[in-house]
């Protein structure tokens, strides 16, 4: 396993340098430095209001779309400047998966909301589509409560079930890095076990950026956990040893619970 | 999925993005062309005669001496009925259709009876409101009279944009307020409302820019033309700037079309600033949830 | 939880509120009241129906003691004026009426779309505070100013292209009668797709969408029911639109869905009556209460199909 | 009856001179004869500042229906009152009394390049515009005039001017189906200016103000071509194209409301300079004084 | 402390018999039977879509608001039945406060937020309501991040943020029973720190019920709970007793993590 000083440029997916974000006047991310590694778990763990969906949508900018965002700084994905113009954003976001703090569903049917992604690239054929929607909803442990009623619709679900269902619908375009912002937030342990387990499965094939504020969930899942506070990266490290052996004082403190 | 599918595809849905964003601008553009065409030629034939003796005068035979002062006054009174009138009954209805009927057929005989109002031709509302509130209400040619047609004219419009409004505001607010013991009524007056004030208020702009420019309902009710004096109260006659407008378009001398011009000019200006106060309200509430 | 007490006596907020409610009938009152006051507010909408309906009835009956309605609903021909073989039917008027609201709604929706869509999904915070009003103050034009526009601005550029056009004719009054309702359909469109949860299209960009993608097929539909709202009153609007017609269309009725041809409307032919000459009880006079009437079926049919169409396509958020 | 009665008696018994009037005129009806009640109505609150004259335009037919309710002191009209009218006044114990106020006269009028046409019978009138199946070209009129559809403009049906040439020109018969219709005739002017092969008709002062942009064409009735000019309108030489307009006016106004009165009398002793003013002609000096007469015994 | 089957009726709040609900044609409450106690905190766990949710929003009757619910059965707080016409359910709710499972913030200012529930029921007082304010929001943990933009507008604060607001919101009218519907499935462990603290802090003069995934919340802060399974309780008891003896198989694999 290589360590975070290696850096060996083949397995990087994400190389974030001095990188600045402001909400009009509020500097919500400060000088990251954070380089994120191939087929890795990566923990961003840290206390609410520090930044850390602020960092994860900046992954896949979405952070854009909030007005009067200002950002500055270097952040490339797979060895490219994300922020280049001659690199589509619907392109990055499409090898970015993302699922959200809040479920946020379609209002469709569930059948519709899996299918959205690989509909609008390009994938008609019903069978194709049937099958991609039994996978990613198999992938998300969710298929066996929903087979008998995938046409009906997805606000009819759950909490849960819901964001479950956006899982799915993230799986369902295959994405090469998936960002997680608190994705077992208002799920129950067994579906929770579930999704650390996928998680652990697809890691094999995929980078996941996960937020979360179950420290004992990135001590379970992750193969490095970066601690935020205030803007700031203050400890990223291999997750063993952050947990058990924190360079910072603060770091010590928060994953203690002393902290605040 | 196919990552060179899917990078081929990528090119072409960026150019149709794009390209549908050019037709979208082009589309947004060619409505506010329209509306340059038809100002710059209006005003083009308004210069010179717009002047401040043009909003002091009172109507005239003689195409130089011809003002809009009654007209322009009259139609602020009316204003000043139909905009409180048609905002509460517009409102009001919605409230009613949205938060407390039940599904019922009733409710959706409304319903379709308030779309169904929106079609009605307004000289009909003229008819009715001779009938009604002219004669049989005995209110007499007055600004009231001419106010409640216009206002049962618009309302509907306000109706329709209020749903849509109040439909659009989260159920979770509302059961935010419920769970505080907020009554019905509180968690509308306090919650619904303003989340669906900017909404509301379109329908305001597009209701009363509509009073404002109607003419047919008002000549039926028999709104006379020419006033060389000012109302001083909701009882009294008068006269609004789009009669007049019609008066001069349709008089023989070349020089009337500039006055029907001028006239113009300041029926839009009088609606420029009366919209205005409904879009900074509007702004000041609208807010992505 | 201690508040660092100022030397106030502490209070409970617990006793206040019961105190409150136990003081306070206002609220519960107005919890009564509302629902009724507010009822008769939208039970007022069907009065003002029942009252054009009445303002209508007696008058139509009357026009169909002196004109059979077989001869009202079949004839081909609309000649009230001539007195030896003058014909009473309606077809020549509803075609008028179908033509200039087919035009405009051709020209209105997919620009009044195109322009919401642009404004709600494309365009900056800036932009949509600026262009939406100013778009909105093409809804106040009045509309005989649009008359006179279409008149002696669009048909002369139109005949500049099609040569044939005559001077009155239904496609110039269509057209800018869509002009007029432009406004209309995108301001309400912009409305209701704004009302789109911000977190419905994060979820959709997220799994790389265009814009075009996400405003198509995930708002669109979310917001569809506002949209048909919208556009549902922009018909109506365009059928019951008057002065427009009136000025520009011509006053010739013929059944005809030629769009260079002379046309009149339902509406064009009540206004040219009431505000003309026609005497007072005469079959002409009872004619226009007719034709409201149909008017208003007319109308009402679109709308009762219209509802149905639109509690179809609902979407909840 | 609305608006009509209150506050009529302004000059009350505190002996103000009975030249100081105030309270309300109605005056309401028809769009043509709009112009002179408002240059009448101007004219007349010059001089009695109190009195509160308004004018609407909601047509002869229109203006006749209120007034048949008693709810205008006077109905302008560009055609006598019909029967069906005058029972409806009768119905509501309305009494009326009948003011000529001014001529109008219908022009006809061709496209200023027309070359050929130099003056019209009645009876080439009458061939022209009335419908008989068939296409109309300038040379069915006369041999010789070109070979080319004729294009007709004239106003709605539903104006007085029309009413009035179906009368005196068509006869009850039915117009050229080809006519072009509207109830502007600004619009008309338009029409005609724009088309070489037009014609059409409308009223006098409509043919003043674009006499530079369109061409007169002179009436032949038996007396040779007559062209419309204030003098041959006046005289009754220009016809059977010359109307009168109307007012009437409610009797018992006239005899209770002091300044329905006054304003009448105002009417008619200026009627005429103002009517020509706006486009219209005077009707001879003595008509006037005989209406005055009239008005005089009403009292 | 009274065991589960004591039930002196002095101290109980709630007392449920055989409560159904239905939404539709799913029977989503089946039979519920359940009495809860004063000054205690009920945790009511089970896997997503068992229903707990829907129980307790029944406890405040919120759950009519969804369309074609049916209820049948008995429910009872403080020995008033919450059916009776005659107890007016808003009286119901302002002694039952909520705090749910998505933040859901009015879109107003932090203040007014705040405020809200005073203002309805008629605290007009400025300083009274300055004060309330400022109480609520330091019983959230929310006070020192906030305190100097309370006229900011809520939707600018972070997701945990808003729900610490949804907090002090509810805290704001003082009630008798407060329920929350997973309440810190969104906050970091050092706010979830302290609203658990501050719960504990709370039930001395509250009772308090709490949906809750986190089965180490449920055995830190509560003194009974509910294990809910597919609408029915299949366990109540002593918190101690539940974690390290459950009575039922089916409790058991849940909380051991063995169960699906
Ligand atoms: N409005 C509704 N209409 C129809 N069915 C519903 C509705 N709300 C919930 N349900 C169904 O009722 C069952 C119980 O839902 P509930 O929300 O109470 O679950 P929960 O235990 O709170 O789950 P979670 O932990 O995911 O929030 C689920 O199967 C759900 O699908
Ligand atoms: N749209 C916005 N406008 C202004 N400020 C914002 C906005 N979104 C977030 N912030 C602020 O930026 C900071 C970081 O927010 P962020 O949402 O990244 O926190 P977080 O670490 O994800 O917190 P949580 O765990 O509560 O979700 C917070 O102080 C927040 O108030
Ligand atoms: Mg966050
Ligand atoms: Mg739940
Ligand atoms: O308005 P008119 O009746 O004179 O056409």
């Amino acid at each position: 396993m290589p360590t975070a000083e290696s850096g060996e440029a083949k397995g990087v997916v994400y190389e974030t340098k001095d990188l600045n974000l402001w909400y009009g006047e509020h500097h919500a991310l400060k000088h990251i430095h954070l380089t994120i590694y191939e087929n890795k778990v990566t923990a961003i763990i840290g206390p609410s209001g520090c930044g850390k969906s602020t960092y994860i949508k900046t992954l896949n900018r979405m952070v854009e779309l909030v007005p009067n965002v200002r950002i500055a700084g270097h952040l490339a994905y797979r060895g490219r400047n994300i922020f280049d113009p001659s690199y589509p954003v619907e392109q990055l976001r499409t090898q970015i998966g993302m699922v959200f703090q809040k479920p946020n569903p379609f209002p469709k049917s569930i059948y519709d909301n899996i299918a959205y992604g690989p509909r609008i690239h390009g994938i008609r054929n019903k069978k194709v589509l049937d099958e991609i929607v039994e996978k990613s909803l198999r992938g998300a442990a969710l298929w066996d409560e929903v087979k008998d009623r995938l046409r009906d619709h997805a606000y009819g679900l759950s909490g849960g079930q819901q964001q479950r269902l956006c899982i799915a619908r993230c799986l369902a375009i295959e994405p090469d890095v998936i960002l997680m912002d608190e994705p077992t937030s208002a799920l129950d342990p067994i579906s929770t076990l579930k999704i650390e387990e996928l998680i652990q499965e697809l890691k094999k094939q995929y980078s996941i950026i996960i937020v979360t504020h179950n420290m004992q969930q990135a001590a379970r899942i992750s193969d490095k956990t970066a601690f935020f506070l205030n803007g700031e990266v203050i400890e990223y490290a291999e997750t063993n040893k952050l947990f058990s052996n924190p360079a910072d004082r603060r770091t010590e403190d928060y994953i203690t619970g002393r902290f605040g | 999925m196919d990552k060179l599918l899917v990078s081929k595809r990528m090119k072409g849905r960026l150019v149709q993005n794009a390209i549908l964003q050019a037709i979208f601008f082009f589309a947004t553009v060619l409505g506010l062309i329209a509306l340059m065409l038809l100002l710059s030629h209006v005003v083009m034939q308004a210069i010179g005669w717009l002047d401040g003796d043009f909003l002091n005068n009172f109507p005239s035979r003689r195409p130089e001496e011809a003002g809009m002062k009654s007209g322009l006054i009259g139609s602020l009174w009316l204003m000043m009925i139909v905009a409180p009138v048609s905002f509460i009954l517009g409102v009001g209805t919605a409230i009613y259709l949205e938060e407390y009927a039940l599904k019922n057929r009733f409710t959706a005989f409304i319903q379709t009876n308030i779309s169904n109002l929106t079609g009605v031709p307004s000289i009909v509302f003229g008819l009715l409101g001779l009938t009604i509130f002219v004669r049989e209400l005995g209110l007499g040619r007055s600004v009231l009279a001419a106010g409640l047609t216009m206002s049962l004219l618009v309302f509907p419009v306000i109706v329709v944009a209020a749903q849509e409004a109040i439909r659009a505001v989260p159920q979770q607010l509302r059961e935010a307020s419920y769970a505080m013991g907020a009554t019905k009524w509180q968690t509308i007056c306090r919650v619904v409302l303003p989340a669906a004030l900017p909404g509301m208020l379109t329908g305001a702009i597009l209701a009363l820019s509509r009073a404002v420019g109607e003419t047919a309902p008002l000549v039926v009710l028999g709104i006379p033309t020419f006033i060389a004096y000012l109302p001083s109260g909701v009882l009294d006659t008068f006269t609004v700037m789009p009669l007049q407008i019609y008066n001069w378009t349709g008089r023989p001398q070349e020089e009337f079309q500039h006055v029907a011009a001028a006239g113009i000019v300041v029926l839009l200006g009088f609606l420029i600033m009366m919209n205005s106060v409904a879009v900074l309200i509007r702004n000041k509430f609208q807010k992505r949830f | 939880m201690g508040i660092p007490t100022n030397q106030e006596q502490p209070f409970s907020v617990r006793e206040m509120i019961v105190e409150n409610q136990r003081r306070q009938h206002w609220p519960k009152r107005m919890e009564k009241i509302a629902p009724k006051l507010l009822f008769t507010l939208a039970a007022l909408s069907v009065l003002v129906t029942l009252g054009i309906l009445f303002t209508l009835l007696f008058e139509t009956i009357e026009f169909f003691r002196w004109v059979s309605i077989v001869e009202f609903v079949t004839s081909k021909e609309w000649l009230p004026w001539n007195e030896e073989h003058g014909s009473f039917g309606v077809a020549p008027l509803v075609t008028g009426t179908l033509l200039t609201t087919g035009i405009a709604m051709l020209f209105a929706v997919p620009i009044g779309l195109a322009s919401a869509i642009y404004l709600s999904e494309y365009a900056s915070e800036r932009t949509r505070r600026i262009i939406k009003p100013a778009l909105e103050v093409l809804a106040g034009i009045p509309t005989i100013v649009y008359g006179f526009f279409a008149l002696t601005i669009v048909t002369p550029l139109l005949q500049n292209v099609i040569p044939d056009l005559e001077i009155f004719n239904a496609l110039s009054p269509g057209l800018v009668m869509g002009i007029m309702i432009i406004p209309m359909i995108a301001s309400l469109s912009e409305d209701a797709m704004s009302a789109v949860p911000n977190s419905i299209r994060e979820g959709a960009l997220a799994l790389g969408a265009t814009k075009l993608e996400v405003a198509l097929k995930v708002v669109l539909p979310a917001a569809a029911s506002g949209v048909i709202a919208s556009v549902i009153l922009g018909i109506s609007r365009a059928v019951g639109e008057t002065m427009i017609v009136a000025v520009a269309g011509g006053s010739s009725p013929e059944f005809t869905f030629d769009v260079t041809k002379s046309i009149q409307t339902l509406t064009a032919y009540i206004v040219q009556v009431t505000t003309g000459d026609a005497g007072y009880g005469t079959t002409i006079y009872y004619s226009i209460y007719a034709v409201g009437m149909t008017l208003f079926l007319f109308t009402l049919v679109m709308n009762v199909l219209a509802q149905y169409i639109s509690r179809r396509f609902r979407e909840e958020y | 009856a609305c608006g009509g009665g209150n506050k009529a008696g302004g000059n009350d018994a505190e002996g103000e001179s009975a030249s100081e009037l105030s309270g309300e005129v109605i005056m309401d009806g028809s769009s043509t004869v709009y112009p002179i009640a408002e240059a009448a109505a101007e004219e007349y609150m010059a001089e009695q500042p109190n009195v509160k004259v308004s004018v609407g335009m909601s047509g002869t037919g229109g203006g006749f229906e209120k007034f048949s309710k008693g709810e205008s002191d006077f109905s302008n009209a560009s055609r006598p009152i019909k029967e069906e009218e005058k029972q409806a006044a009768a119905a509501n114990d309305i009494e009326f009394q009948e003011f000529q106020l001014a001529y109008d006269g219908l022009s006809v009028v061709v496209n200023k390049e027309n070359d050929w046409v130099d003056y019209l019978t009645v009876d080439e009138l009458k061939k022209m515009w009335t419908e008989d199946g068939k296409e109309k070209k300038w040379s069915d009129i006369r041999s010789g005039w070109p070979d080319e559809e004729i294009q007709f403009f004239s106003p709605g049906h539903d104006s007085g001017t029309y009413d009035y040439f179906d009368e005196v020109i068509l006869e009850g018969k039915e117009m050229v189906k080809t006519a072009q219709l509207s109830e502007d005739d600004n619009i008309l002017v338009r029409g005609v200016e724009g088309d070489r092969y037009a014609i059409g008709y409308f009223g006098y002062a409509y043919y003043l103000e674009n006499k530079d942009k369109l061409k007169i064409v002179p009436i032949d009735a038996g007396n040779g071509p007559i062209e419309p000019t204030n003098e041959t309108i006046e005289t009754g030489k220009y016809t059977p194209l010359s109307r009168p307009l109307f007012t009437y006016v409610n009797v018992k106004s006239l005899k209770e409301k002091p300044q329905v009165y006054d304003y009448m009398e105002f009417l008619l002793e200026t009627a005429g300079d103002l009517a020509e003013e706006v486009g219209y002609v005077r009707l001879p000096e003595e008509k006037y004084k005989e209406q005055l007469e009239t008005l005089q015994g009403l009292k």
